[in-house]
């Protein structure tokens, strides 16, 4: 058997691997891809615990998780569009009018 | 509900009520509003005058107390009453806004209708300071009167007013938030904000159900109350704000913030720091003193090379005050009836002093010393009352300011002789700045000829200046009618502070031993003794 | 288990948001009439608000307990509700002049309401998130509402990018908690063991890293400024008065619940308290624009209220009733706070004009003269912001002092001391601005900015809100002092 | 009907000048000269009756009462133990003071009629005239040292005002100015000896409080007491009030007002103040042996330093003035060796001979069109003859020929220091010398002054100067002064000439006791005869030498000048006592308060720390600002700081985040 | 080893790799792929632990909705290479550091902290659609009902953010 903890490092891994690549990535879309990213590192800790506690509510949180994500992901990717227009860019860093 | 009416509600709510009469006036007719906001505060000096008459003489404890509940928890309560020492200065309060409406007559031009609500809704708030009896009313009143007089600096004020403004706000609220911790920390510890029961509670034993705070928590409130009020005395070296908010304030502005406002510290101490933590209060004695006594001597001096005439006149109120917070701190039952004393006595000369400068400036708009010299030429009426002021200003007898400044030093001798040799000192310094500056505004040539055709004071400041200069006289001649009201106040507080040893008038008998000795070591150091070294 | 008709009850209000959310979106292809959405959407908040009453009559757990009608939601329903109200009055005229779509708006405020509201209520932690995230979405894209504007969108990126990325952590703590508690009920989590376990510590953290983010607490605060300054200004209204308060709600609900959240978390939130005060005034003492100098301001005052959050966990254990004045400090601050932040926000929106062109202080030089009423407004907002007497801001510092006295953090106390004073400069620097200086000549020449009577219903009423609190908080104050003020 | 209706109603005598003076100062202003004229005098006039009435009535009510009348007539002060009463008292010092305050203040009244007749502000003059006496009976008339301290400032007061009664000159107002403020340091140290004298006795009431002082035992000498201190406490006021060294500066500056003020406040009344006090306070004194050798020292060596001075003075007034502080230095000579009575005797003469010498000046300034040096006057005795005489008299009295009062005040004065019983016998011997010397420089240079002004060439431009003889209500106080010059002194006639008797001291002895009277009866008639024989040698070979160098051989003097020069600068320039305190005193004192306490600590100091934080928390919040980058990755980055830190905190924090109810944090 | 070892260890290693090529990965297309490649990774994960039906839904949901939207987006604003700038100072070095400390913290915790519930593994009978069903259907009914109002938000907000201007 897979202990539970080999799973639960493996998703603090990628949730480090995440806000790794949030801060790394310039592109806004790959950026908003390391927050889903992240998403997944949580769900992975989430259906881990489920399985270690015998409980099934683990799993239906990474349903919800996953509907979250969705929603936010159709959000996120209309604000990309709209600043894509907007600005020609999509360098997160080119976009800093609004500062100090 | 206690007996005594509603008369203090009052008192501080009808500056309101006239505020908001002259907010719902038209702003055009200057002259109108102007009579009504006169009526509305001699209504309000007549009615304080009322008071006398509800505080009997000898008569410890408040009086026309005002007691309803206010909010439920904590437990703050509408608490109100007045007592020998609150007396006298709400009177000063209510006879200066009158005297400030009449010399802001002509001077205010635009905004009229505003510097009066302004002007009303300060003495609401110097009013209620004076007469709360729960902390946190008077904490509530405290800040409340902030705003009117930053608005009277920062909009009718001078060319700097705006900083002036900002810093005056500034400072008292660094002191005012640390006092309103301090307050809360002490209803944590009594469970009440009501004066007199923290004091009642303070004074009982522990055994007796009464509460005694561990000596370094009575220092930490005793500093949070004695910051707030020392920062508004201004108390060495937490004056700066003084001279500028001085110099930028239009004249009413000026006599209020040196008649009342600087009270308002004096006051607290008197009320708060003294009662309620009198081992801390004795603690800090030593310090507060030599603070004192460096801004007797250090405002004097620093008065004295000033080149701008209200500024010197802001100086001044930093030495004046100083002598009253040395009479508080000196524990001695005279040096209290002389602090109280003068802080009336300095709210008369001093606002007399700002007027005149106020009337000096609306004629050459400029405070300059140098740009005045011989004016006692073209206008001998206000030298005459110039010359009176700054005498009262610099202690002649017979004439308000000895009275305090001779009782706070005399008071104070009894107890700490070194003290008191070194505040006197400040007695020689006033002299210096006040003839020094008179003589180079008023004496000599004319050096401009700007000065030559000024006009000597109208009717209208005549009559201001006649009714000060008479109160001036008044209170230096008969002033026991004042002392006698405040004296058992003042005892009272004395007493809690620090039970006084009844008077012993040395015999001689006490004295043989010493004249037996030779004039050797052992001699000197009982003759010490006896001259108070402690 | 199906839904029983008391568990409708408990989240009536939230439905009630969401149904005329859903009532707008349908209506918006056949309704040509922009004022029929303001109305609409002002019957929804207010019945969605008017729902919370018979919500709280019906107190207790709903849905097995991821809900609960008590006092508290109740407040917190009331509050955001009104907020609602409040910004939909406002926002009509600033849509009207920007020419931006009403019906989606107002569905979305009213989308956002209800997740505040499933906020506010949540005992359970995924509830709480979805309500989060509701509000959250609907948030980002109020805030690029403006979509021609650069600032607004770069708000929106901005918002949506950190948000998101701070909600990672919050559900990755919310992993953390469920694997180490087994549950992810408030509730539930009360056993001994809990006390000593590392990794629900460390959920917990994480989740206060998110709500720290969403309630721009320092070092989360950094977003805050620029997304403010970016939103549409009654967005910035909302912003700052309801998202912020839900999520403080959810925030003080799992700190007073959990007992081993309340126990070990004082150092954390003095720290979070300490750093947010600072770099929320001083931050705003070198601003020049208004909208980000109330923005920073606004982080300063989650500062304040953090204070009572370590008084409130450096409290014993489960001492709920001896912490009651530190929870009622939260509450009443967030009101007085939300009160007056909504109304400086109308008065900026409103004056900014078309494209919020007039946003610079100097724009605000002499504005008693030209607009007395507006400029006396504005002047009790910053005056109870400042906290002084008789405004509501007052007693809700002087609460929060309180709390912070109650549980011995004098040194906060005097930290926040030395805040107010701080905060003082820059709020009178606004004063003195709109009563000291002289109007440039342009200001002068042009007509004065027009008021409509909505907007001036929100000012009167956040005006008259937080003078009446501030003279007569006994009320508000008894209602939230109960002991029972969480539901259990 | 009250018995004493004048002593009941004693306040009369200060009121009236008092009305006098706010009559005029108040409506003065549309008044013609005339009724000026009538309000001045007739209110000091009415007052020196009504003092006259008053010690007419005391006479009789000491004898049938054998104590000092006082009476209470409001309480002015209260507060604790301490009350300070509008008390008025009358004994046998007061009733030579008030009479020369109120005699001679109003002869010098009438003098000032025409003096001042032709000057501006003339109503202001007399109001201020009128108030010095109202402030200068209330000085005398005391019955405790509070209310006594009132006339005491308001003497200094008045004094203020009519040095500076020329405003528009600036040495005139500096004058007055530095009157008042070395009169106030000398009031420091009297404020601070009340304040003594109220901590050990619980009184400033004059007779509660010496009657609890008479049983002390006396300090023993060298030893500083608490009467010794206090003593000398009250001395230092007095040194301010009476120009004794080292206050004496403002004396000479004061002249810088109209003559008659010098006469009445600057030469007969006001500056005898402090002698007053001493006087009034002997009880304290006697207790006090240290303090008393300090007065006598310091009068002794004020009298001849002062002499010095005025030596070589060219001013008339300068001469006059100097003079002054040196008869005051005699005054406290005779204190400090405790003849009081001599002290209080030649406070009269010198009030009578020096407001003479004074108002004789003033003729002769007004007779010069007012010109004071007397290097421009000589040869005027024929023009200006009655004033001539009048001031030879003068001279001639405080020269101390017989029998011309200053004579036997002087020789008083002197037989006492040469018995001084303080300190030893040749203390009593070196007082003495000191103060012989100091009688041949007076005689020296009066006669000088004399000579100078009337006699030899004629030194002024006669087109320009129209000399002519005052108008009679300025000669007839200067006769009758003349008069009281010679007279005046019979009162104490010594006890050497054939039924000499020192009724003056008698008169005091119900003030000072029978030891003082017996001391001085108790003196070898031998003895006193001798030492009045080398006093009028000495006053003779001062004269005969003036005479030799100013009229004899005037060029001698001029050689004198050059092979002394030195010295003669120094003396010319008064020691440049001026020049020291303004470089030691008032200018590092006006520097360090500029400089210093305002400059560098106020502004630099306090205001700029002030600021300085605020600058400092603007320039954080700029820093703040810049953690605001704009970037979106900064702010990610951020978030990742602010986790660690909470994890930071909540993990490894030493307090381990557990709370510990109680403590302060 | 066991071989559910094996296959975890590989699959974790693909995770990763996935993750890592995400980052360093300079065209947004490959980065995308690789996020596909961890979620597949992650499925099989699930699969694993058996969560068959989440495992589902994670490709169908994630892999097949998701990231065809993000691809969608990427080929839609024709987004090329990454650009690379550094303009700020927190996100390099520092940051770097900042994260690593982070999750090694993290890491660290779990690995120490969840040994207690280390292999109480619990399979097959719970593990079944149903009970997922019975769950958001009856304990969950009201997320699972806000989520429903939730996605109305995202549809309202694209539309709303994504619409051309009518002008």
């Amino acid at each position: 058997m897979v202990p539970t903890n080999y799973y639960v490092i493996l998703s603090a891994i990628l949730f480090g691997l995440g806000v790794l690549a949030f801060i790394f990535k310039r592109n806004i879309i790959t950026i908003f891809m390391s927050i889903e990213l992240m998403l997944n590192a949580v769900n992975l800790a989430f259906v881990a615990f489920s399985q270690a506690l015998g409980k099934l509510d683990g799993q239906v949180f990474v349903l919800f998780v996953i509907v979250v994500a969705a929603a936010e992901a159709a959000v996120g990717l209309g604000i990309i569009i709209l600043i894509a227009r907007s600005r020609q860019t999509l360098n997160v860093e080119r976009v800093d009018l609004l500062k100090l | 509900m206690l007996p005594g009416g509603h008369l203090l509600s009052v008192l501080i709510f009808f500056p309101a009520v006239g505020a908001l009469a002259l907010l719902l006036l038209r702003g055009d007719d200057h002259k109108f509003i102007r009579i009504i906001a006169l009526i509305v505060s001699l209504a309000e000096f007549l009615f304080s005058l009322l008071m006398i008459r509800a505080v009997p003489v000898g008569a410890t404890g408040y009086h026309l107390e005002e007691y309803a509940k206010w909010i439920d928890q904590p437990p703050i309560h509408y608490h109100l009453g007045v007592d020998g020492i609150s007396l006298f200065l709400v009177i000063l309060t209510t006879f200066l806004t009158p005297i400030s409406i009449l010399a802001s007559w002509q001077s205010i031009e635009h905004r009229v209708k505003e510097f009066f609500v302004m002007l009303l809704m300060l003495e609401l708030g110097v009013v209620g300071v004076f007469l709360s009896l729960d902390l946190f009313l008077f904490f509530l009143f405290w800040e409340v009167m902030l705003i009117p007089m930053a608005f009277l600096i920062g909009i009718w004020g001078h060319e700097r007013r705006v900083y002036a403004a900002v810093k005056f706000v500034l400072y008292t609220m660094a002191g005012s938030i640390l006092m309103l911790v301090g307050i809360i920390w002490l209803y944590n510890a009594t469970g009440t904000f009501d004066l007199p029961t923290v004091e009642a509670l303070l004074h009982t034993p522990l055994s007796q159900g009464g509460l005694e705070l561990a000596p370094r928590t009575e220092m930490l409130l005793f500093l949070a109350f004695f910051l707030a009020f020392a920062i508004k005395v201004p108390l060495f070296p937490l004056h700066t704000w003084l001279p500028d908010a001085h110099v930028e304030a239009p004249t009413a502005g000026s006599v209020m913030l040196a008649g009342v406002l600087l009270k308002m510290g004096t006051y607290g101490m008197i009320r708060f720091c003294l009662p309620l933590f009198p081992e801390a209060s004795r603690r800090a004695a030593g310090w507060v003193a030599v603070l004192a006594i460096i801004g007797i001597i250090y405002g004097a001096l620093v008065a004295m090379v000033q080149p701008n005439l209200k500024k010197l006149v802001a100086y001044s109120s930093v030495s004046h005050l100083g002598f009253v917070v040395l009479g508080i701190f000196a524990f001695h039952n005279i040096s209290m009836q002389g602090a109280v004393y003068q802080m009336l006595a300095h709210g008369i000369s001093t606002g007399a002093l700002f007027l005149l400068v106020g009337m000096l400036h609306d004629r050459r708009h400029t405070f300059e010393i140098s740009e005045y010299g011989g004016l006692a030429t073209p206008m001998p009426k206000l030298a005459a009352f110039f010359l009176f002021v700054a005498l009262s200003s610099l202690g002649l007898p017979m004439l308000n300011g000895f009275v305090g400044e001779y009782l706070v030093l005399l008071g104070t001798y009894q107890r700490h002789w070194g003290w008191a040799s070194w505040a006197a000192l400040g007695v020689i310094l006033s002299a210096c700045y006040l003839l020094w500056s008179y003589q180079r505004v008023f004496f000599g040539e004319i050096t401009r000829e700007k000065n030559r055709t000024l006009p000597d004071v109208s009717a209208r400041e005549k009559w201001i200046l006649a009714t000060m200069a008479i109160v001036t006289l008044w209170m230096g001649v008969g002033s026991t009618f004042i002392t006698a009201r405040t004296a058992a106040a003042a005892q009272s507080v004395i007493d809690e502070v620090e039970p006084q040893r009844p008077y012993e008038a040395a015999t001689p008998d006490s004295a043989t031993p010493q004249a037996k000795l030779d004039s050797s070591g052992a001699a000197k150091a009982i003759s010490s003794e006896r001259l108070g070294i402690r | 288990m199906l839904p029983r008709a008391i568990d409708i009850y408990r989240v009536l209000p939230e439905l009630v948001w969401c149904g005329f959310g859903v009532l707008v979106v349908l209506m918006q292809p056949f309704v040509r009439n922009r004022h029929f959405f303001t109305f609409l959407a002002l019957i929804g908040t207010l019945a969605g608000t008017a729902a919370s009453v018979s919500a709280a009559m019906r107190a207790g757990p709903g849905f097995d307990g991821l809900v609960q009608s008590d006092s508290f939601s109740f407040f917190f329903r009331l509050l955001v509700g009104t907020v609602a109200f409040l910004v939909v009055l406002a926002a009509g005229p600033y849509l009207e002049r920007e020419r931006l779509p009403f019906a989606e708006f107002y569905a979305l405020l009213l989308f956002a309401t209800a997740g505040m509201g499933v906020l506010a209520s949540a005992q359970e932690l995924l509830t709480a998130f979805i309500g989060l995230e509701m509000s959250s979405i609907s948030s980002y894209i109020l805030a690029g509402y403006r979509r021609d504007s650069l600032k607004s969108t770069e708000s929106a990126m901005k918002y949506f990018l950190l948000g998101s990325f701070a909600t990672a952590f919050f559900l990755y703590g919310i992993a953390l908690v469920y694997g180490s508690s087994g549950t992810t009920m408030l509730t539930k989590m009360g056993s001994e063991e809990l006390f000593h376990s590392k990794l629900f510590e460390l959920g917990l953290a994480l989740i206060l890293v998110g709500l720290g983010f969403k309630v721009a607490a320092a070092p989360f605060q950094v977003w805050t400024p620029d997304v403010y300054e970016g939103a549409p200004t009654p967005v910035t209204a909302l912003f700052s008065a309801g998202p912020k308060a839900a999520a403080f709600a959810l925030l003080l609900r799992i700190f007073a619940t959990v007992p081993a959240a309340t126990h070990f978390w004082f150092w954390a939130f003095w720290g979070l308290a300490a750093l947010t005060m600072f770099a929320g005034n001083l931050g705003a003492l070198v601003q020049t624009n208004v909208k980000r100098l109330l923005a920073y301001s606004s982080i300063a005052h989650a500062g304040y209220i953090l204070v009572a959050f370590a008084a409130v966990t450096s409290m014993a254990r489960d001492g709920s009733a001896e912490a009651a004045p530190a929870y009622a400090a939260v509450l009443f601050y967030l009101l007085s706070y939300a009160l007056v932040k909504l109304g400086a926000f109308t008065i900026v929106s409103q004056l900014g004009g078309t494209g919020e062109k007039n946003l610079s202080l100097d724009d605000y030089a002499g504005l008693s003269e030209r607009q007395p009423f507006v400029a006396a407004a504005l002047s009790v907002y910053l005056l109870s912001l400042l906290g002084l007497p008789v405004t509501a801001g007052f007693f809700g510092k002087f609460y929060i002092f309180k709390a912070a006295v109650n549980s011995h953090l004098l040194w906060l106390a005097v930290l926040m001391a030395v805040n107010s004073v701080i905060g003082a400069y820059y709020y009178l620097r606004v004063i003195v601005m709109m009563y000291m200086r002289e109007s440039s000549a342009e200001a002068k020449s042009a007509a004065p900015v027009g008021f409509p009577l909505t907007v001036n219903f929100v000012l009167a009423f956040t005006v008259v809100g937080t003078l009446y609190f501030g003279l007569f908080p006994n009320r508000v104050l008894n209602f939230i002092l109960q002991p029972a003020l969480f539901g259990r | 009907m009250p018995k004493y209706l004048m002593l009941e109603y004693l306040w009369i005598v200060p009121l009236l000048p008092l009305l006098g003076s706010a009559a005029n100062g108040i409506f003065g202003a549309k008044w013609p000269n005339r009724i000026v004229d009538w309000v001045a005098i007739g209110s000091t006039g009415l007052s020196f009756l009504a003092a006259l009435e008053a010690v007419r009535e005391f006479f009789d009510y000491f004898t049938e009462n054998h104590h000092p009348f006082q009476k209470a007539f409001f309480t002015w002060i209260a507060a604790g133990n301490f009350r300070a009463g509008f008390d008025l008292q009358m004994d046998q010092l007061t009733v030579v003071m008030v009479l020369v305050v109120t005699g001679v203040g109003w002869l010098i009244h009438i003098y000032a009629t025409g003096y001042m007749a032709h000057e501006g502000g003339y109503r202001r003059f007399f109001s201020y005239l009128n108030l010095f006496m109202f402030f200068m009976l209330i000085l005398v008339l005391a019955a405790n040292y509070v209310l006594l301290f009132v006339g005491w400032e308001g003497v200094g007061l008045s004094s203020y005002l009519l040095i500076g009664f020329y405003f528009l000159k600036k040495s005139a107002s500096d004058a007055g100015k530095k009157a008042f403020i070395v009169n106030r340091i000398g009031d420091f140290g009297f404020m601070l000896g009340m304040f003594l004298l109220f901590k050990t006795f619980g009184t400033l009431d004059f007779v509660a409080l010496f009657a609890k002082a008479d049983p002390w035992p006396a300090d023993a000498m060298g030893h500083l007491g608490t009467l010794t201190i206090a003593c000398l406490l009250l001395f230092t006021g007095a040194c301010g009030k009476s120009a004794q060294l080292p206050l004496y500066v403002w004396l000479p500056d004061a002249m810088e007002g109209p003559t008659p003020v010098s006469a009445l406040i600057h030469a007969a009344t006001m500056v005898t103040a402090g002698v007053y006090v001493v006087a009034r306070s002997h009880i304290l004194f006697t207790h006090a042996p240290t303090a008393m050798l300090v007065v006598a020292i310091v009068g002794c060596a004020t009298a001849f330093f002062a002499a010095t001075i005025g030596l070589v003075q060219r001013d008339i007034k300068k001469v006059l003035a100097y003079s002054t502080v040196s008869q005051l230095g005699y005054m406290f000579l005779a204190c400090g060796v405790g003849a009081f009575s001599a002290g209080i005797f030649h406070l009269m003469t010198h009030a009578f001979f020096k407001a003479l010498l004074f108002l004789a000046a003033g003729s002769v300034i007004h007779a010069m069109g007012g010109e004071q040096d007397m290097n421009h006057m000589g040869g005027l005795s024929k023009k200006i003859r009655r004033t001539y005489v009048t001031m030879l008299t003068a001279t001639l009295a405080i020269a101390g020929f017989p029998p011309f009062a200053g004579f036997f005040s002087k020789d008083a004065i002197l037989l006492s220091a040469f018995e001084n019983e303080y300190g030893g016998r040749t203390v009593g011997y070196a007082l003495y010398g000191f103060g012989l010397a100091t009688a041949l420089l007076t005689a020296f240079y009066m006669f000088r002054l004399m000579f100078l002004t009337f006699h030899g060439k004629q030194r002024y431009d006669e087109h320009h100067v129209h000399v002519h003889e005052s108008p009679d209500n300025m000669l007839a106080p200067l006769m009758i002064l003349a008069l009281l010059s010679i007279v005046g002194g019979w009162l104490a006639a010594p006890a050497f000439l054939p039924g000499g008797t020192d009724y003056f001291a008698k008169f005091l002895q119900p003030v000072y006791g029978g030891a003082e009277v017996a001391a001085a009866e108790a003196g070898a008639h031998s003895l006193e005869l001798w030492l009045a024989g080398v006093a009028v040698v000495t006053a003779f070979v001062g004269a005969m030498v003036a005479y030799w160098l100013y009229l004899k051989r005037p060029e001698k003097a001029d050689g004198l000048v050059k092979s002394l020069n030195p010295a003669y600068t120094t003396l010319l320039n008064k020691y440049y006592v001026d020049e020291l305190y303004a470089a030691v005193v008032v200018k590092p004192l006006l520097w360090i308060s500029t400089k210093v306490l305002w400059q560098a600590a106020d502004v630099a100091g306090i205001d700029g720390t002030v600021n300085g934080i605020g600058e400092g928390a603007t320039a954080i919040g700029d820093g703040v600002r810049h953690t605001q980058s704009g970037n979106t990755r900064s702010y990610a980055v951020w978030v990742v700081v602010g986790a660690i830190a909470i994890i930071a905190v909540i993990f490894f924090w030493p307090f381990g985040g557990k709370t510990v109810i109680g403590m302060v944090r | 080893m066991t071989a559910s070892l094996a296959v975890f260890f590989a699959l974790a290693a693909l995770a990763v790799i996935g993750a890592v090529s995400l980052i360093v990965q300079k065209h947004p297309i490959h980065s995308a792929l690789s996020l596909i490649v961890v979620m597949i990774a992650l499925a099989g994960l699930y699969l694993l632990l058996g969560a068959e039906f989440v495992a589902a839904v994670q490709i169908i949901v994630y892999g097949g909705a998701i990231m065809v939207l993000f691809v969608f987006v990427i080929m839609l604003l024709n987004a090329g290479v990454e650009e690379h700038t550094s303009i700020s100072k927190m996100a390099g070095a520092p940051g770097l550091l900042l994260v690593v400390a982070l999750a090694g913290f993290v890491a660290a915790t779990i690995a120490r902290s969840t040994e207690s519930v280390e292999t109480t593994l619990q399979t097959g009978e719970i593990a079944s659609t149903l009970g997922i069903s019975n769950m958001i259907f009856k304990d969950f009914v009201y997320p699972f009902e806000l989520t429903s109002f939730l996605i109305l938000v995202a549809v309202l907000g694209a539309t709303v953010l994504a619409q051309r201007e009518k002008s």
